[in-house]
């Protein structure tokens, strides 16, 4: 199922964030690798704290700085890396190729200006056009994402419209320069679920309108079902699995990726259909050695999994998984120790 | 403790105070039945600031007046008050209403039975939080009665209302508000021991430490506080602390939309193992329908602080009536991307519930709107014993459960 | 189907010797964390010290008064009758054995003192920080005018904010009428510039003989009109609390107002108390270090304020006289200020967990 | 309610507080002990009772006190009188200041003096504001460096340091550099202010202090308030559109933090009117702070109720303007 090289939009490499804080550094993102294709929709999906925020800020380079800072890696869109990039021409990319749309429509709007100044605002510094010409472009985008008789709202402040409508003002934001890439950061959580579904419908629409591909970062397997073409897990600072949608929820090959669809109610279950996983989260200032998540894992081979860092594992084209079980080292592990460690491809019941 | 149930308690205790019986209004229920809703209202009022300009105004003239000598006889209190009444007659001042009501809970009826998972869904701002709270009397309703094993709790007494609150739990949404902050795991545990002298001591200490094995935390967690522990085991903590009294019936508020997702199974876990070990009733309020799917026995779905439609979980999931309900399932995402359904939007949002128009509160996002539903309150349609909508332009249904009885 | 957490659900022996094992972890609580906050921060530090300092002084300089009061008062002479400078000053030889016992080094002198011929002298090895124009070493005055002035700043402080936090208490407990009225005496009172309100009053008590001097008076006006601010803090920090879930989780279990507010919200209103006392005992020794200058302090009383209005016109030719009271006033605002803004930071909820 | 209806809604607000203020004062005034005539005698030494008499009777009559039924009439009814009289603008005689015998008008004096203070305290507030803005934006933009942590320790120093003793140094430092203390003389201000050019080289020193002294206090606020809203999330969405740091601070982060700072300053003006009786009476600025500090020292109980009014007065104006600005820049108010 891969595509070829020059259909790929986004390459991420070996990213690594820290946070640099009074209790200790925060390991962030340990090692972030991501092919993001033209006009496709790539769902980054984790609990919270797995560091999904930090990759999108790492990507267009605003990691509040102090305490953040991005230590290693390459982040190559069309061909140049953006981390070489000097900030004024980082800053052309910013909102102009590259848009994102954050978790919280109520605190990512600045309350003193209208929905208008702020739309604007982008397309004035992107496209040298005049104020008024901004201003009718935003009320055509405003009207594009479905906000009802825009010539009026546009100049209307945020506390005036609701939490979806104020999404759709984001979304418009992001999209008043025609981005080939939006990052969506959590775009529905805070939203009941019939705004959510109005919210995600306008992405889909939007994406294929604008054929714009999307990274859509969530924590909701419901979510990343309905929308997207392929998928990365990510826990706490790694990514686990990168493979296509049907195959991650029909037979996912890493351990965590497998107990995440347990841990959710499938159309089709029952109450005893839930799967846990055991412990929390880990604490980043202090995360676990080589793979972090092995304490929590059932398949946890004892002197493999907490020294050595499992690599990442090709198991088709364009399907990676980064756990002990699929390399060399585990295979000689499971040899020498005489145990099998293998993953049953769906939890039960859930096909039949 | 002594053997004898609250509601004899109650009622010696009414007895040595000499008070009258029938004070407290009873209600014959069936031996299976736990809680019962009826009609219940609660509605904010919003003061609308300019009753302070009343009252400046009233202020400023009284003195006013005094200043420049009074020969009508007013006393500068007398100016203050009579003005004050005075004013919101007279018509430039009359213009404002003093307060606008939010309807935030208007006429639910719940019918929980013993041992069951009742589910109460809706959208946020639809008054299932304010619902909850008014069930277990932490906010007084405007009018309607909960009864509570045949007691109408709203006619309690404080110290009456703390027998009963022994046995009427809540366990709320965000773990971490929940608990004092400034208090050990041990201390929040311990307190309804100490509230209801029940245990103190090593006793209540050794209490605190099995309460902690029940909900699954270890004993070294006790001298913890709240800040050390992760979201799944704070809500562990209220959880035990909701255990304490041996409740019969528990508010489950949201208990675990806050939680991660991993955590959030085994939470459920933990909320079912309890309720078959202990044989608890509860009310779970959730908005993420495809838990309640699988959670609850009965499920209610709310909008604007009325039931739209009830019935068993599988009525509701497999054979929703109300244009509403099947907007709400169609919207939840299916974790199966084989499964991509065909979605039913509602426009808009979901309007405040400040001061609502007559008629069914759906009527502007409901996609089959007709004249009547701007007009008059939708009626019930049963569709079985226990599957009932409010809507006038749904079809079929009975207008009574009756028909289903025999 | 995997079952609750195996790892947090360890079979365990409830016998005593657990019990006390159990009891002997506490963890550590949210003031070791606080704590340890402060100790990173230099200047939190810095102002920790200067004020232990201030209040061993004021300490020592207190009880040095208090012995020296009462030795006067029964009569008991001490000392060499013949040297006045030695007469029950026992709080200002360095006497070692094989000294000579009739010249000892005199560290600290008796405030009221008067070295005769010795006045307006410059700084020098005898007197560290000169003499005033009656001849009072300024080393002393300003050793002993520690204790009044820092006990001005404390109990003025002190006195205030046990009002205001019992009115704003119940004010934003019960909320109502109570909250109203506190709200319109409030902006009365916040209306007046305190300081000149302060004037105001001194001028019109000028002749009220209470026990504890003229600055009695003061302190008990202070306290009557500088509630207002901690007050109006401490009513929104218990309006915002009232609405938190574990106050509705306490109500779920049946506890009665009073255990509310003493045990769930009063303790965890701590936090801005401390802050407010921290930062606003800076503020009230201020004040009266302003009252002072300004002359409406007590000219008899031996406080940095006083001396400081007694020589401010000497600032130009004799500077050592206004500046060494000055400096201490501003080495103990700076004090409070700096511990106060450190916990201000340490005890900031946002930065937790 | 429209815009006008709000500031009429304050403007008559301000009334009843105005009322527990003269109240409180006036009752202070009339419970306090004392016999203002003995107080203004002080220690004058009479052999003989007569004499006393005589010289108490001289000193009240020349303080309109017999005339005004001080004795006789119950002190609420006074009161009454003293709103009524305030009401037509009078504040009745001053006790201290005095042509021919006669007390001088009170209301005369303030008009006297109002302007100096105004001036003052105007020039001043307009300074501070603008320094502390620049030194605020300059540490908190760049945290932590070494700009910051000198610039938040002298703002720490000088918030120390008390206000009066600031002035005084001032002073002394002015006297050791150009030989001029900057204390004002009698006869500095005899010919029409604005021409005369004494006027402003005697308004230096005190504008210094006095801005220095707001400064600390304002700087402290505009930096913690700008790191606050630095961390807010449409700072993030703001630099995610491509704007630069600049448009940031400036657009987004600015408007946002004058918010809770106009606030703050509206409720602190109390001690910034502190502040400049402070600084008025070092230098001997001749404007209402030492005129209301010598009506103090003497005991001029007219003198002192009219302060006591003006000065909150000037406050609660003052406030009703920053609740005004307040509607202007954040949309969200409702009133």
């Amino acid at each position: 199922m891969s595509r070829p090289p020059e259909d790929v939009l986004l390459e991420i490499k070996g990213l690594k964030t820290y946070f640099f804080t009074e209790e200790g550094v925060v390991k962030a993102i340990e090692s972030i690798d991501i092919l993001v294709h033209k006009s496709e929709t790539l769902g980054l999906v984790g609990e919270s704290g797995s560091g999904k925020s930090v990759t999108a800020l790492s990507i267009l380079g605003i990691v509040p700085d102090p305490p953040g800072k991005i230590l290693e890696g390459e982040v190559i869109f069309h061909g140049q890396d953006l981390r070489k990039l000097s900030d004024a021409d980082m800053r052309k990319i910013r909102g102009n190729q590259i848009a994102m749309i954050f978790q919280d429509p109520m605190t990512s709007l600045n309350p003193v200006f209208t929905v208008g100044d702020q739309i604007s605002e982008a397309i004035i510094l992107h496209q040298k056009v005049t104020k008024k010409e901004a201003r009718e472009k935003s009320i055509k985008i405003m009207s594009l994402v479905g906000i009802p008789s825009a010539d009026e709202r546009v100049d209307n402040y945020p506390f005036e419209f609701s939490g979806g409508m104020r999404q759709r003002v984001m979304i418009a934001m992001a999209l008043s320069c025609n981005p080939e890439l939006l990052i969506a950061d959590e775009p529905s959580t805070s939203l009941d679920v019939t705004i959510q579904a109005q919210i995600l419908e306008l992405l889909k629409a939007t994406s294929e309108e604008f054929d714009m591909s999307i990274i859509l970062i969530t924590h909701d397997m419901g979510v990343i079902a309905e929308m997207c073409d392929r998928v990365a897990v990510m826990y706490a600072g790694f990514i686990c699995e990168v493979g296509d949608i049907i195959i991650i929820f029909k037979s996912p090959y890493h351990p965590y990726t497998r107990g995440l669809l347990g841990a959710i109610p499938r159309p089709d279950a029952a109450r005893e259909d839930l799967t846990i996983i055991r412990g929390a989260i880990p604490n980043l200032i202090n995360p676990p050695s080589a793979c972090r998540f092995h304490p929590r894992c059932d398949y946890w081979m004892e002197g493999l999994c907490d020294t050595i860092l499992p690599s990442i594992v090709t198991i088709e084209p364009g399907h990676d998984v980064r756990c002990h079980i699929y390399t060399e080292e585990g295979k000689a592990w499971m040899q020498q120790h005489g145990e099998k460690r293998e993953i049953s491809t769906m939890p039960k019941k859930a096909t039949g | 403790m002594s053997s004898e149930t609250f509601i004899e308690k109650i009622g010696r205790q009414q007895v040595e105070k000499g008070l009258i019986s029938s004070r407290i209004r009873t209600k014959e229920m069936k031996e299976d039945v736990v809680l019962e809703v009826i009609n219940l209202k609660k509605f904010f009022n919003i003061p609308i600031p300019f009753e302070t300009t009343w009252f400046m105004l009233a202020f400023v003239a009284a003195v006013v007046v005094f200043a420049f000598n009074i020969t009508i006889g007013l006393s500068i209190m007398g100016g203050v008050v009579v003005l004050y009444f005075l004013l919101p007659n007279i018509p430039p001042f009359n213009k404002r209403p003093k307060v606008a009501h939010l309807k935030a809970v208007d006429g639910i009826d719940l019918h929980i039975r013993r041992g069951k998972i009742v589910g109460l869904v809706g959208e946020s701002g639809c008054g299932k939080s304010t619902a909850a709270k008014t069930i277990i009397r932490l906010l007084e309703p405007t009018a309607g009665s909960v009864y509570f094993k045949g007691i109408d709790i709203n006619r309690l007494t404080s110290v009456e209302m703390k027998e009963i609150r022994r046995h009427l739990q809540i366990v709320f949404q965000d773990p971490y508000a929940s608990l004092n902050p400034r208090a050990t795991a041990h201390d929040i545990i311990i307190e309804p021991f100490a509230i209801h002298g029940v245990a103190s001591g090593d006793e209540a200490s050794y209490k605190v430490l099995s309460l902690l094995k029940d909900v699954g935390l270890a004993p070294h967690h006790a001298y913890r506080y709240p800040h050390e522990f992760s979201g799944g085991q704070r809500q562990r903590l209220g959880i035990a602390r909701a255990l304490a009294l041996e409740p019969d019936f528990i508010v489950m508020d949201e208990p675990v939309s806050n939680l991660d997702v991993s955590v959030r199974a085994a939470i459920i876990q933990l909320i079912l193992e309890l309720q078959h070990k202990m044989g608890l009733t509860y009310l779970f309020i959730a908005h993420d329908l495809s838990l309640v799917k699988i959670l609850c026995d009965e499920t209610n779905v709310m909008y604007l602080g009325k039931i739209m439609e009830s019935g068993t979980s599988d009525e509701i999931f497999e054979n929703m009536m109300h244009p509403y309900t099947k907007a709400l399932i169609s919207a939840v995402p299916i974790a199966d991307p084989t499964k991509r359904s065909k979605k039913i939007f509602l426009t808009g949002d979901i309007p405040t519930p400040i001061n609502p128009p007559p008629g069914c509160k759906f009527q502007t996002r409901c996609p089959l709107v007709s004249d009547i539903c701007r007009l008059e309150e939708p009626p019930a349609r049963w569709y079985s014993k226990s599957h009932v909508a409010y809507c006038h332009n749904i079809e079929g249904g009975e207008e009574s459960p009756e028909a289903y009885v025999k | 189907m995997a079952t609750v957490d195996k790892v947090d659900k360890e079979e365990f022996l409830l016998d005593e010797k657990t019990l006390r094992e159990i009891e002997s972890m506490k963890g550590a609580g949210q003031w070791s964390i606080v704590w340890r906050r402060i100790k990173k921060d230099k200047m939190g530090m810095l102002g920790l010290y200067i004020v232990l300092f201030l209040i061993m002084m004021a300490l020592v300089s207190w009880i040095l008064l208090m012995v020296d009061n009462w030795l006067t008062s029964a009569n008991l002479l001490l000392g060499d009758p013949n040297n006045p400078a030695s007469l029950n000053n026992l709080y200002i030889e360095l006497w070692y054995p094989g000294m000579d016992q009739s010249n000892p080094i005199v560290l600290f002198q008796h405030p009221r003192y008067q070295f005769a011929d010795q006045s307006t002298l410059p700084p020098s090895w005898e007197h560290p920080f000169g003499t005033d124009r009656l001849g009072q070493d300024m080393l002393s005055r300003v050793f002993f005018g520690a204790s009044v002035s820092l006990a001005l700043g404390f109990i003025g402080q002190m006195t205030t904010v046990i009002i205001g936090t019992v009115l704003g208490s119940l004010a934003g407990f019960y909320g109502g009428i109570i909250d109203n009225v506190l709200q319109r005496v409030i902006e009365v009172l916040y209306s007046m510039p305190g300081f000149i309100l302060m004037i105001f009053i001194i001028v019109l008590f000028e002749d009220v003989q209470i026990p504890g001097g003229k600055y009695a008076v003061v302190i008990v006006f202070f306290s009557l009109i500088g509630w207002g601010g901690t007050a109006l803090i401490i009513r929104s920090n218990f309006f915002s609390l009232k609405e938190q879930d574990f106050v509705e989780a306490e109500r779920a279990l049946g506890a009665s107002d009073m255990r509310i507010i003493f045990r769930h919200i009063l303790p965890n209103s701590l936090a801005p108390l401390i802050i407010i006392i921290t930062l606003g005992i800076a503020g009230v020794i201020f004040t009266f270090a302003a009252l002072a200058f300004f002359g409406f302090g007590d000219p008899n009383a031996i406080s940095w304020g006083d001396d400081l209005n007694k020589w401010q016109n000497n600032l130009l030719d004799y500077p050592w006289m206004p500046m060494f009271p000055a400096l201490f006033i501003f080495f103990t605002v700076l004090g409070f200020n700096l511990l106060g803004d450190s916990l201000r930071d340490a005890l900031d909820p946002r930065l937790k967990d | 309610m429209s815009l006008k209806g709000y500031i009429v809604k304050r403007v008559i607000y301000i009334v009843p507080v105005m009322l527990g203020i003269t109240l409180m004062n006036f009752t202070l005034i009339n419970v306090s002990p004392g016999d203002p005539v003995i107080v203004r005698l002080g220690l004058l030494h009479c052999e003989t009772p007569e004499c006393y008499n005589s010289a108490y009777n001289r000193e009240a009559i020349e303080m309109g006190l017999l005339d005004n039924d001080m004795y006789t009439v119950p002190w609420f009814e006074r009161y009454i009188d003293f709103v009524n009289d305030l009401l037509h603008f009078d504040l009745g005689r001053s006790w201290y200041n005095t042509q021919a015998g006669v007390g001088i008008p009170i209301s005369q004096l303030i008009s006297e003096r109002m302007v100096y203070t105004i001036t003052l305290n105007v020039l001043s507030f307009i300074f501070s504001l603008l320094l502390a803005t620049a030194i605020g934006v300059v540490s908190a933009t760049r945290q932590n460096s070494i700009w910051d942590r000198s610039l938040t320790i002298a703002m720490l120093l000088g918030y120390s340091m008390p206000l009066f003793w600031l002035a005084k140094l001032i002073m002394l430092l002015s006297y050791s550099l150009f030989n001029f203390t900057g204390v004002v003389s009698k006869d500095a201000f005899k010919t029409p202010l604005i021409f005369n050019p004494n006027f402003y080289k005697y308004l230096i020193l005190p504008t210094l202090a006095l801005t220095l002294g707001g400064l600390v206090f304002m700087a402290r606020l505009v930096r913690s308030q700008l790191l606050e809203i630095l961390r807010q999330d449409y700072v993030t969405t703001a630099k995610a559109k491509g704007l630069d740091n600049r448009a940031v601070i400036y657009k987004h982060a600015f408007r946002n933090g004058l918010l809770p700072i106009v606030t703050i300053i509206g409720s602190s003006l109390p001690g910034l009117l502190s502040g400049s009786v402070m600084v008025e009476s070092v230098f001997g600025w001749p404007g209402l702070g030492t005129l209301f500090l010598e009506g103090a020292l003497f005991r001029d109980y007219p003198l002192m109720m009219a302060t006591n009014t003006i000065f909150p007065l000037l406050f609660l104006v003052a406030r009703l303007l920053t609740d005004i600005t307040y509607v202007f820049i954040d949309p969200r108010i409702k009133y």
